[in-house]
């Protein structure tokens, strides 16, 4: 039995002897949204696996499903309309889903933490910056204030917020952009997590500061260790932050490997369709190769594949569902025809 | 007609509010329909029946004139009517006229805005008392005055709300298309501000039942002849231990009413554009 | 290209005040273009390249007369377009059109996309009467990719590209002589966004319109221009052919820009 | 903060002005010679003549204005014609039952609005919630004299319980259980006031609860009670400081009911009782201080708001 889940899309391949166990491993999850009366399906059979210390990129389309798979894991779909419908996640040896409200809570924001999209509005406007990040460590940690405080100073010289002394009894209002986000990175910081999700953290950003926040990312990767998953719905981010990659499509993994793998054998005929819908930086292309048609409605899914009714490759057999190809140890693609496409230009 | 279908959308689902649309409806045809529902004339006094009881004849008893209740009841949702559409209409053509184009054309609108703001330093029923002071007691003036009163507060709600839309991007586009102010105004802007419009005249329709009544009850509404709800209270309050149902019937159709207006306001605004949402001061 | 160019901008200034709220008369000034000047050919594209708040929205808006300039002059075929009132400019609004970035806003909710299809039709005399107009937006509709059917319905029923796709016919169908896009294309998805630039392309191609192309996205910027002008504090700090921007950048900001943008590095190689 | 108090104080010099221009006004608005209004019917044409001259009626309308707002500057708003003393004694007459009615109703909104409204967003979309949004909108469409009518007939006709008339002083005989007087008008008024502040909480927090901060505060595992009070609540709090401008003004209007249903010896029945009486210097007296005092609040809202919201007093 252990060998069938081997075979569902990883970030890593689970092999049926791995005895390492990964931090946080998702199990065929599936997440739905209550739509007049019923429940439509967003994210389908979905997993993968984190190892410590790895920075796992999940990229896609809007609507794809990657920002509800990662609030599902942290755990902050309750009050939606939206929730898991079965499924396990794994992390740190408990089953995340199995446990109460009060269990949940510890875990978040200590074990595990979450960086969100808009800098601007993520932030309680009527508080210190100070004061939002000792709340964290207050509340788990339990600490005195001037501890906690001083624990927030240190963060903010982490994230390399200048005049961090002075900026800490500072409201989010008069910081720039990028400056909200370093707190917000130093507030997900406060209590050493083991994981760190960041929900596309600088498609906000400008470029400039998009790279001095990525760097940031990577830096604290290498000082503390931390897994990190990068959402994004940008290929360039994703291949230049992470060394594992999973391509999402309509609430399915389609694709997944490490960076390295991914882009010198794109696997999928979607994950192609990205990357050439990109003009290229350093040449010029007279058309681009662009993916016809659009990302099908939730409640249209089409038959068996779901990229089949873009897909230049399609065949009949695409309307059934496709099966998961090794391309290699560590490289899987959801494609009828993943053995005969790889490599071939499109 | 695509205000009925907006309508018709906000009320789905919501039993509440629906119960309420259909107690205004009833009102809406009583008051329509008094001459024919009513068994009495609201004005004819029987003096052998006075205070009696409800029953038959009087299905709401009489009051300490021996007039009929129910008949005096029935009239006075015409006059409820009559009150709450005039008001809503005197605050949507001066307040609303002013709000939008100050919002619009903002060189002279600050200034008719500080204006406004002027008469907003008075509060509402004491602005209403003041300028009942100097004027009539009519069913004119009162509709009037009530009508000033929240005309005041929907310039400012449609100032706030043109301010906004003036900003859009579509806006921005039909100028670039070649637009003019008029056809901006018009075409562009004023069917975006249709639906909250209609949200704000139903609060405003249930702030002057309540704003009438009180003008009835401290004397100075409309004049004391007329049969509305108002009057009713305030003509038998005194008789409230010796004839209960005098007070209790006209009082429960004032309240309902408003609560249904009320009902129906908080639905329609639940479904206009979210923006507008905090503009509106309703329930 | 001719000698004398389509659009000429020279020594553009833009400030603007807003009320400081420490004193009480005082107001903040802020100058968000200084002294920008560029031309545009005919049947050229030239884009405007910088990060947010550098002021190439607001060149855009001044040169659609959306928003006033503090000095400076525009010369459209040879008129200074500047300071013109709301009516001076409408004459001129045939010729110069504008791509809006926000597919979901720049179309009115209230009015079905034969309305807004039709009105600048109207507007500036192209069309004699509805069947005409019909015609006329049927044709640019398949132009743009959709069906005609779409003219019966409202903006709300369209996903975020065939919106924009909608901006684009809205834009064509006058026959502009100069498009201004602000981040036409920066609202939509990765997949999304190729189509809608191989269409500007293709309809820049057959129609010979020039553009000022608005971005902040340097590689789509790559794609569609013939010159980049780089902006940063509200000046244009480079301006040249787009393969010397790329390959040789003067300026130490667009090749701070360069180097800040994350790739793709590995390409599909068999 | 104090730049910003003293910037807001500013701003309302105009507004105040123009108001005051409009409070002179209302004597020229009602039909008839000013001079013989103010007099009232008994006045003798020597009488009017004098009044006339000292009150500068016979000059253009600016002088008489400049010299009117020099003699209110200086305290003296005329004199009634029904008591035949200084409009300023009059209304310090009513002015000790209408601030204890005020503060007394205030004070229940307060604990009654606030708590109220955060259980029934809380618990959005429960039966705890319809019931209490629904109780608050049905409070707020009751006309303020006729809950007062029935709060008598229950608790003062029916049970005994309290009085349902009147107010002597505190400093009378009784001192402070004479409050009791005021438990019942305090109700009254408060009952439509407490189902706004209800309702806004409510909506605030619905409101507040959908930001990105909110999500931001959860993720940091804290308590959901702490999350909806320290995040959600404390940032609706805002809007709700906003509204109480707005609670104010009606409380006014229905104070003017109130104390009559329940003839109480304050302002707002003086309001009434000077219009029936046709005593014209008395409702100018008391519709500008009036206006003053709801100016005054309208700053301090401001000011609340301004330290509520860091955005508003250091941007």
């Amino acid at each position: 039995m252990r060998y069938v889940t081997a075979l569902t899309l990883g970030s890593r391949m689970i092999s049926p002897v791995s005895d390492n166990q990964p931090l946080l491993r998702v199990e065929n999850l599936c997440i739905a949204i209550q739509n007049a009366g019923q429940l439509q399906p967003v994210v389908r059979d979905l997993s993968f696996e984190v190892q410590a210390s790895q920075t796992l990129g999940i990229v896609g389309e809007s609507g794809s499903g990657k920002s509800l798979t990662v609030l599902a894991i942290m755990g902050l779909l309750s009050g939606s309309p939206v929730r898991v419908t079965s499924g396990k996640v794994w992390f740190d040896g408990k089953d995340l889903l199995q446990l109460s409200d009060a269990e949940r809570r510890s875990i978040m924001g200590d074990g595990m933490s979450m960086i969100f999209q808009e800098p601007m509005t993520s932030l309680n406007p009527v508080y210190k910056i100070g004061d939002q990040i000792m709340e964290g460590i207050r509340h788990h940690q339990h600490c005195s204030a001037k501890e906690a405080r001083t624990r927030a100073l240190q963060l903010l010289e982490k994230v390399k917020i200048p005049d961090a002394s002075t900026r800490i009894d500072h409201y989010p209002h008069q910081l720039s952009g990028g400056q909200r986000q370093r707190v917000m990175i130093a507030m997900a910081l406060a209590c050493d997590p083991l994981l760190l999700i960041a929900d596309e953290p600088t498609t906000a950003l400008d470029v400039t500061v998009q790279k001095e926040v990525l760097d940031l990312i990577a830096e604290i990767q290498q000082d503390t260790g931390t897994a990190i998953i990068l959402i994004s719905h940008d290929l360039g981010v994703i291949a230049q932050t992470c060394n594992f990659v999973a391509v999402m499509y309509c609430g399915e993994i389609v694709e997944s490997s490490t960076t390295e793998k991914l882009f010198q054998r794109l696997g999928h005929p979607y994950t192609r369709g990205l990357i050439e819908s990109i003009p290229p930086l350093h040449s010029d292309v007279e058309w681009l190769n662009a993916i016809p048609g659009q990302v099908p409605a939730l409640n249209a899914l089409p038959v068996g594949c779901s990229y089949q009714p873009r897909c230049s490759h399609a065949q009949a057999q695409c309307r059934q569902n496709p099966p998961v190809a090794l391309l290699d140890d560590e490289h899987i693609v959801r494609c009828h025809f993943a053995q005969q496409l790889q490599g071939r230009a499109s | 007609m695509k205000l009925l279908t907006f309508v018709k959308e906000a009320l789905e689902g919501r039993k509440l509010a629906t119960a309420g649309a259909i107690w205004l409806l009833i009102i809406v045809v009583a008051g329509i329909a008094a001459p024919l529902i009513a068994p009495f004339d609201p004005l004819e006094i029987d003096p052998i029946a006075r205070l009696s009881e409800p029953g038959t004849p009087y299905l709401f008893g009489t009051d300490h004139f021996g007039r009929d209740t129910f008949s005096r009841a029935v009239y006075g949702a015409r006059m409820a009517l009559i009150i709450g559409i005039g008001s809503v209409m005197v605050a949507l053509l001066c307040g609303g006229l002013v709000g939008m184009l100050s919002g619009y054309f903002t060189g002279l609108g600050h200034v008719l805005m500080r204006m406004v703001d002027v008469l907003m330093a008075f509060p509402a029923l004491l602005l209403a008392l003041v300028l009942m002071t100097v004027l009539e007691r009519s069913v004119f003036n009162t509709i009037l005055v009530i009508g000033i009163v929240y005309a005041t507060t929907t310039a400012r709600i449609l100032f706030g709300m043109m301010l906004k839309l003036k900003n859009e991007v579509f806006i921005d586009a039909a100028r670039c298309s070649g637009a003019g102010h008029l056809s901006l105004l018009f075409r562009h802007i004023l069917p975006n501000l249709l639906s909250p419009i209609l949200v704000q005249a139903t609060f405003i329709f249930a702030f002057a039942q309540l704003q009438a009544a009180a003008l009835d009850f401290l004397g100075l509404g409309l004049p004391p002849e007329v049969p509305s709800w108002g009057n009713m209270l305030a003509e038998e309050r005194i008789y409230i231990t010796r004839a209960p149902w005098l007070l209790i019937f006209p009082g429960v159709l004032i309240i309902l009413s408003v609560f249904s207006m009320n009902l129906l306001g908080d639905a329609l605004r639940d479904r206009i554009d979210p923006r507008f949402k905090d503009d509106i001061a309703g329930v | 290209m001719s000698n004398t160019p389509l659009l000429d901008v020279k020594a553009l200034n833009v400030v603007f005040r807003t009320k400081s709220s420490g004193k009480l008369l005082a107001t903040n000034r802020n100058h968000a273009v200084k002294n920008v000047s560029f031309s545009v050919h005919a049947g050229e594209v030239l884009s405007l390249v910088g990060e947010s708040g550098c002021g190439k929205t607001t060149i855009g808006r001044i040169l659609t007369g959306l928003e006033s300039a503090e000095s400076g002059t525009a010369n459209f075929q040879g008129d200074n377009i500047l300071g013109l009132s709301n009516a001076g400019f409408r004459p001129l609004r045939k010729h110069i059109q504008m791509i809006f970035q926000d597919p979901y806003a720049s179309l009115n909710p209230r009015l079905t996309i034969e309305k807004i299809l039709s009105e600048p039709l109207f507007i500036h005399k192209l069309v004699r009467n509805r069947v005409e107009a019909r015609t006329r937006m049927a044709a640019m509709l398949k132009q743009v990719g959709l069906d005609p059917d779409a003219l019966k319905r409202y903006p709300h029923e369209f996903s975020g590209g065939q919106r924009q796709r909608i901006g684009i016919a809205r834009v064509m169908l006058v026959s502009p002589r100069i498009i201004i896009a602000d981040e036409a294309v920066s609202a939509l998805d990765v997949s999304i966004q190729a189509q809608v630039l191989n269409l500007l392309k293709k309809l820049q191609r057959s129609s010979g319109v020039a553009m000022l192309f608005i971005s902040h996205d340097l590689a789509v910027v790559r794609h569609i221009s013939d010159r980049i002008a780089v902006m940063y504090q509200g000046e244009i700090v480079e301006l040249n052919d787009k393969q010397q921007i790329f390959e040789n950048p003067q300026h130490e900001y667009t090749r701070l820009l360069l180097s800040s943008i994350p790739q793709v590095k590995a390409r599909s190689t068999p | 903060m104090i730049a910003y108090t003293f910037k807001r104080l500013l701003t309302l010099v105009p507004t105040l002005l123009a108001a005051s221009v409009l409070v002179f006004l209302f004597i020229h608005l009602i039909p008839g010679d000013p001079a013989a209004i103010l007099l009232g019917d008994t006045a003798t044409p020597e009488e009017i003549l004098a009044l006339t001259r000292e009150l500068g009626l016979d000059r253009p309308l600016w002088q008489q204005y400049v010299l009117w707002f020099k003699n209110v500057l200086s305290g003296d708003l005329g004199r009634s014609l029904f008591f035949d003393t200084p409009v300023l004694q009059v209304i310090a007459d009513g002015a000790e039952t209408s601030i204890l009615l005020a503060l007394l109703t205030m004070f229940w909104i307060v604990i009654l609005g606030i708590p109220i409204g955060i259980v029934s967003a809380s618990y959005k979309g429960t039966w705890i919630d319809q019931v209490t949004s629904g109780f608050a909108m049905l409070f707020a469409s009751i006309p303020t004299f006729w809950l007062g009518l029935y709060l008598i007939l229950i608790f003062s006709v029916g049970l005994g319980w309290l009085p349902s008339s009147g107010f002597p002083s505190v400093s009378d005989e009784g001192g402070w259980t004479n409050m009791r007087y005021l438990i019942l008008p305090s109700l009254t008024l408060a009952a439509p006031n407490a189902a706004l502040i209800i309702r806004l909480v409510r909506s605030s927090m619905l409101d507040v609860s959908r930001e990105d901060h909110v999500r931001t505060a959860r993720s940091k595992g804290l308590h959901p009670a702490r999350v909806a009070i320290k995040h959600v609540f404390r940032n609706a709090l805002i809007a709700v400081a906003a509204a109480f401008g707005f609670t104010f003004a009606a409380l006014i209007s229905e104070a003017v009911v109130t104390e009559t249903v329940f003839s109480l010896p304050g302002i707002g029945r003086l309001v009434v009782q000077s219009i029936l009486r046709r005593d014209y210097p008395v409702i100018q007296g008391v519709i500008l201080i009036i206006v003053v005092l709801y100016m005054f609040v309208n700053l301090l809202v401001d000011l609340a708001y301004a330290w509520l919201d860091p955005r508003v007093s250091l941007s």
